[in-house]
């Protein structure tokens, strides 16, 4: 079996990588009695945005959290190794490597509520800053996040802010530590689209001023067209395909990336029926053999049965984990 | 803010009312406290003598109005046995019912915090199954049975403690450990429960991430959450306390409120009875309302309108 | 136009006090739907596109008549559509909401939950199995479905449940509040092709209520937008969505995330440039903080957010103002155009 | 809850598996605590009152007594074992009784509360604050003294300990479940609200009351052995196993086995009932436990 650690970057068409700030080989989690992410290999360059998308259950977010170190009990991780700008990070569930932050999808149940959110980031400063540094470095950040006031913000409860203004004082919070790389799960599912648009742009332009990269995970395929360089599409635990985002748009290779883009209802081009994947995401106990989108998909070859294709990135388009590519 | 107060202050104040109908009309309508009082042989006029001088040949409603009155004046009336003021037979009696109540919400507090959060934290390992086996045993045993079982241990075969009265330290020992290992044992039980509630919740999560330590993160998020329910729950328990403690304080010859109660039914004593009632209710509805404001002071979230019944 | 609408409402008006409030204060009051009137025809679909706050379900629990307004009303082929009111009227407008867990009973089984609409209405056991087999046909269930408790089944298959029940009683008018928002893209789209299938299939008339307008574009035929509890702009979905003219509904449509990569970070760049509007958060609930607020029931409520509003428009509120053959905004600057 | 901890939270549930030996063998002595009281007639080898003055105070088998008296008798001579077995019965009687009015009383102020609001509920909840306030001990005492007692009179009192606590989960979880889709749903199809109530919200919220009722239970023995212990409970000769415990007090020194046996019966009871009630509450409704005051005594 060709090794897909290699094929995983530089991808043939991606702006050229020359030292990932982050990169993950062969990580999976184990939930239960299956694997919720299977062998994933990922690595990210400074600055770069990829967007991480698949249909609830894939295990997008469970990836995140593995590399935070913050999976829930019950759950194992391991992975073949996990290099943060360049230093290998001898990595622990409980010990988040220095370098990542996180932005969570509920951004008011994320924080405490009973602590206001200047202290909340104000905690997330390094630890050896003054205390009257401390609540001034806060409150630029409180700014630097496009909120009015930081003095006032900084003594706010949660429960004050709105969401679009909670999911603002988690970015600054993710920001206080200085990340290389920006974890973000689905920041703007639970937000209305005016202030999605807004969270988005306020997260590119922090990318921009802070050059780290952006782990962007997410259902929604129009928010991967609009602020993507490269894109991994999970399926059952596995990347099915990666490319840059033009090339996944114009020439998906994937079945199942087919049908995804196909599914999203176009404000500009209004179809009388939508394009939609029959069946649905298997159960992690229930996935069948082979290849895990088989059940689903309109390509199948009586191979497809038999062995699991790998990520394979030789090809000129990216790379696609499938017998039978478009 | 103030009307908050008022609404909070007019429910209690009502619940007071209503505790003092209860127990007036309860305890009126239970038969003639005279004869019970007086030698069954009295004569007619003795009884009616008596009678009039208590006011118990009054209408009903009067009796009721003027015992509201009387109450209102701060009069709770005189005891039937020795004729000494109510109030002051119980105020008399309080200190010593206080200094257990003190010194077992103390120790339920020291024990049960620390044992709680320890089991939380260790969710499924050994300590855990340790300490919540021991909650559950002083959660099941009968105070009285346990009082009885320490009068046997230690005072009677090892004889190291008095078996029963007042004053010193070594008295008090017996009689916190029986009233407070429940008291603990049940704290414990909760501050397990609303610490694990908490430990499930996003935010702890996310201060995880923030790479701060597991004890910086136990004292800032978790304990500050956790101690919400955990409030609540101590301003329900001190009713049960009070339940409990009249066993105690008759297991071991206590003589705090406790005992009197126990002492003044037994003779019927309708005015130091209904009266240790009013006490009790008063200290719980203000317990409640502590609670209620300590809530404000500690959760920002505060919902007013009877948040608290919509569990 | 002539054709009586199968229902309608107007001016209706719904208040709430806020839930949360401070330890010491009452929330004030919110007025959650402020006059909102619509009529939809017979076999139309109306889409209700709104954000968060907008009042949107307020307005679809009035229009199932579930929840009382304060003031307005709502008829249904010109009688008052309200309780109490016979079964069988009732019948007439039923309603599938967005969570699709929280709607079926937990502990029944699915097939009970079909049946019960039938056994409230007096339909005999016999008759009934017949219509539930002829639901699960429609909605493209199995019958081994039926013994199933809603929690073993799949959010998609819920989702179908609740449609197969709300037909149970051959409605005229079904509203549908956010039916398709908690799935996932492949499977919205199969549900949101099975509600256009049902449409034509029953004749049925719809009031969809979504926050998103790429759904609503699909499905609708006529469109409202509601802003804090007031239809800003109306009409038919490819005339509101291709020519917006409320500055409201432009930021909604350019707040859209992009259907294809692009000139990258348009979408996100246009708002910012966008000269008619604030770059602030435009979620509703941003208008409770304080120093944003507009002074209550003056003005337009958009105002706030709005980079063109003038003093007229935080002086006096917009009415709605017909643009073209049913084309209707209500904003002071349209108007001058 | 966003999917993660959604999945967090089915890891952390217990998985289905069977009840854990303990608790089986406290479902076991239940079941035998029962079997025992009902069976008292056929297994008392003496009957419960009857007094045998020349075996008075003898000790336990095991502890130098004859296997006539197994454990032991009082100072009337009368045999413990079989005072047990009928002392259970009455104990059993008043608790099981007590807890059934208690339930029915407390579930139906809360629906009722929750379904008339207004004056209604303002009463019930006046009500449910006043219980909070007057401990049902202190309150029972004072009752039992003044107005005499009967067996109907004692499983009323013991009763009203912890009706506030279901009429307060009542009516929070009636008013919860009105707020749900699946309530809602059948209001648009037009079901009668008896329906609603009944047919829909009552299942969903009777595993929640049985657990409570369950977790109940011992305060509700033990209650009744704190009024019989003070000689309000049960009046002589019938017996229960607090009034023994009662009696027994007297002669800790000369005759232990007099209060140690039923008190041992009781705690036992109780240990077992908490132990099977604990894991109900983690079965079906793991939420339970985070209500202010549930799972108490």
């Amino acid at each position: 079996m060709p090794d897909a650690a290699p094929a995983a970057f530089p991808a043939p068409a991606a702006p050229a990588v020359v030292s990932p700030v982050l990169a993950v080989r062969d990580l999976s989690v184990a939930v239960g009695e299956g694997l919720a992410v299977d062998g994933l290999d990922l690595s990210l360059a400074a600055g770069e945005t990829h967007c991480l998308v698949g249909e609830s259950g894939c295990g997008k977010s469970l990836t995140c959290l593995a590399l935070m170190g913050l999976l829930p009990a019950g759950a194992r991780c391991r992975s073949a190794g996990l290099t943060i700008d360049g230093r290998d990070w001898a990595y622990r569930q409980g010990r988040p490597p220095p370098g990542l932050a996180m932005i969570y999808q509920d951004a008011t149940a994320s924080l405490d509520p009973v602590m206001t959110v200047g202290r909340q980031i104000a905690e997330a400063l390094p630890p050896d800053l003054p205390a009257r540094a401390r609540r001034r470095e806060a409150e630029a950040l409180i700014a630097q996040v496009g909120l009015s006031n930081p003095r006032a913000r900084f003594g706010a409860y949660p429960h004050e802010l709105s969401g679009g203004m909670n999911q603002r004082i988690a970015i600054a919070m993710a920001l206080a530590g200085r990340p290389r790389v920006l974890l973000a799960d689905e920041p703007t599912t639970a937000l209305d689209v005016t202030v999605q648009a807004q969270i988005l742009d306020l997260l590119l332009a922090v990318q921009n001023s802070t050059g780290a990269a952006l782990l962007f995970v997410t259902h929604d395929l129009g928010v991967v067209a609009q602020i993507a360089d490269r894109v991994s599409v999970m399926y059952c635990g596995s990347i099915v395909e990666r490319a840059p985002v033009a090339t996944l748009f114009a020439a998906p290779r994937h079945p199942y990336t087919r049908g995804l883009i196909d599914s999203l209802p176009q404000i500009s081009r209004p179809a009388a029926r939508l394009a939609s994947i029959p069946g649905r995401v298997p159960a992690i106990g229930a996935r069948p053999p082979g290849c895990r989108f088989r059940p689903r998909c309109d390509r199948a070859l009586a191979r497809c049965g038999r062995e699991a294709p790998v990520l394979d990135g030789t090809g000129p388009r990216g790379a696609v984990a499938c017998f039978n590519p478009t | 803010m103030l009307r908050f107060l008022l609404v909070r202050l007019l429910r209690a104040l009502l619940t007071v009312l209503g505790c003092a109908t209860l127990a007036f009309f309860v305890l009126r309508l239970s038969g003639d406290p005279l004869v019970a009082l007086l030698p069954t042989d009295s004569p007619a006029e003795l009884l009616e003598r008596y009678r009039v001088l208590w006011g118990l040949d009054r209408p009903l409603p009067e009796q009721y109005l003027r015992y509201l009155l009387a109450l209102a004046r701060g009069d709770f009336g005189r005891s039937l046995v020795d004729g000494r003021d109510a109030l002051g037979l119980v105020i008399e009696r309080a200190g010593a019912t206080l200094q257990l109540g003190g010194t077992v919400f103390a120790l339920a507090i020291l024990i049960g915090v620390p044992a709680g959060t320890v089991a939380a934290l260790r969710r499924g390992r050994p300590s855990d199954y340790l300490t919540m086996s021991a909650a559950i045993f002083g959660y099941a045993m009968p105070n009285f049975f346990l009082g009885l079982l320490l009068i046997l241990l230690f005072a009677m075969q090892l004889r190291l403690l008095p078996s029963s009265g007042y004053g010193t330290p070594a008295h008090l020992v017996m009689p916190a450990i029986t009233l407070g290992t429940a008291v603990a044992a049940k704290l414990a039980r909760f501050v397990r429960t609303s610490v694990l509630d908490v430990l499930g919740q996003p935010y702890v999560r996310t201060a995880h991430g923030k790479r701060l330590g597991s004890l910086a993160v136990i004292v800032r998020h978790v304990f500050p959450n956790a101690a919400i329910p955990v409030i609540t729950f101590l301003g329900f328990e001190l009713g049960l306390m009070i339940g409990g403690a009249v066993v105690t304080e008759n297991v071991f010859g206590w003589p705090g409120i406790g005992q009197l109660l126990v002492v003044s039914v037994a003779r019927r004593d309708l005015a130091v009875v209904q009266t240790v009632v009013m006490v009790i209710a008063v200290s719980v509805v203000s317990a409640n309302l502590a609670v209620d404001l300590a809530y404000g002071w500690i959760d920002p979230r505060v919902r007013v309108a009877g948040g608290r019944h919509a569990g | 136009m002539q054709q009586q609408p199968l229902i309608s409402a107007s001016g209706l008006v719904r208040s709430y006090r806020a839930s949360r409030a401070g330890l010491l204060r009452r929330g004030p009051e919110v007025r959650a739907v402020d006059g909102v009137s619509f009529a939809i025809r017979a076999g139309e679909a109306f889409g209700l596109v709104g954000e968060s706050g907008s009042g949107k379900t307020t307005v679809g629990r009035m229009v199932s008549a579930t929840l009382r307004p304060d003031a307005g009303t709502v008829a249904l082929l010109g009688e008052p559509f309200a309780e109490p009111m016979p079964l069988a009227r009732r019948a007439k407008v039923q309603a599938v909401f967005q969570d699709s867990l929280g709607a079926l009973n937990p502990r029944l089984r699915i097939g009970r939950q079909l049946e019960e609409p039938l056994i409230v209405h007096g339909i005999g056991a016999a008759e009934r199995r017949v219509r539930i087999d002829g639901l699960l046909a429609d909605v493209g269930l199995p019958r081994s479905l039926l013994l199933r408790y809603p929690g073993e089944v799949s959010g998609g298959q819920r989702q179908r449940v609740l449609l197969a029940r709300a037909l149970a009683l051959r409605p005229d008018l079904l509203v549908c509040d956010e039916p398709v928002s908690a799935l996932d893209v492949s499977v919205q789209a199969q549900v949101v092709n099975l509600l256009a299938d049902l449409k034509t299939r029953h004749a049925l008339t719809l009031l969809f209520i979504s926050h998103d307008l790429r759904v609503v574009r699909h499905l609708c035929d006529r469109v409202a937008v509601l802003f804090a509890g007031r239809i800003v702009e109306s009409g038919a979905v490819a005339e509101v969505i291709g020519s917006p003219a409320h500055p409201y509904t432009r930021a909604l449509i350019r707040a859209l995330p992009a259907d294809r990569p692009g000139p990258r970070r348009t979408a996100a760049r246009a708002i910012a440039a966008a000269p008619d509007l604030a770059t602030q958060d435009l979620a509703t609930q941003d208008l409770a903080i304080p120093d944003r607020a507009t002074p209550d029931g003056a003005g337009c409520a958009f105002a706030a957010r709005c980079a063109a509003a003038t003093p007229t428009c935080r002086r006096s509120a917009p009415v709605l103002r017909s643009l073209s053959a049913g084309h209707e905004a209500a904003c002071h600057l349209v108007a001058a155009r | 809850m966003p999917a993660d901890l959604r999945l967090a939270a089915r890891l952390a549930l217990p998985a289905r598996r069977p009840a854990p030996l303990v608790v089986l063998s406290a479902a076991l002595f239940l079941g035998l605590v029962l079997l025992a009281a009902a069976g008292a007639d056929l297994l008392a080898p003496h009957g419960f009152a009857e007094q045998h003055l020349d075996a008075r105070l003898q000790p336990p088998w095991l502890a130098g007594g004859t296997t006539d008296y197994l454990l032991g008798t009082d100072t009337l001579g009368r045999d413990i074992l079989s005072r047990i077995l009928f002392g259970a019965r009455t104990s059993i009687l008043v608790a099981v009784g007590g807890t059934g009015f208690g339930f029915l009383l407390g579930t139906s102020l809360g629906f009722a509360a929750a379904h008339w609001r207004g004056w209604c509920e303002e009463a019930v909840m006046m009500l449910v604050d006043m219980q909070a306030a007057l401990p049902t001990l202190v309150l029972a005492l004072a009752v039992l003294a003044f107005l005499g007692n009967s067996l109907p009179l004692l499983i009323l009192l013991v009763g009203l300990d912890g009706w506030e606590r279901y009429a307060r989960l009542t009516r929070g979880m009636v008013l919860s479940a009105r707020e749900s889709g699946y309530v809602l749903s059948m209001r648009i199809v037009g079901a009668p609200a008896w329906r609603i109530h009944l047919l829909h919200i009552l299942p969903n919220i009777a595993g929640a009351l049985i657990v409570q009722a369950t977790l109940n239970f011992p305060h509700t023995i033990l209650l009744e052995a704190a009024l019989s212990f003070f000689g309000l409970g049960v009046q002589p000769p019938a017996t229960s196993l607090g009034q023994m415990l009662g009696l027994g007090r007297a002669y800790l020194i000369n005759a232990w086995w007099i209060a140690v046996f039923p008190g041992s019966v009781i705690f036992l009871t109780t240990l077992s009932m908490c132990l099977v009630g604990d894991w109900l509450r983690d079965r079906l409704d793991p939420t339970l436990a985070r209500e202010p005051g549930a799972g108490r005594p």
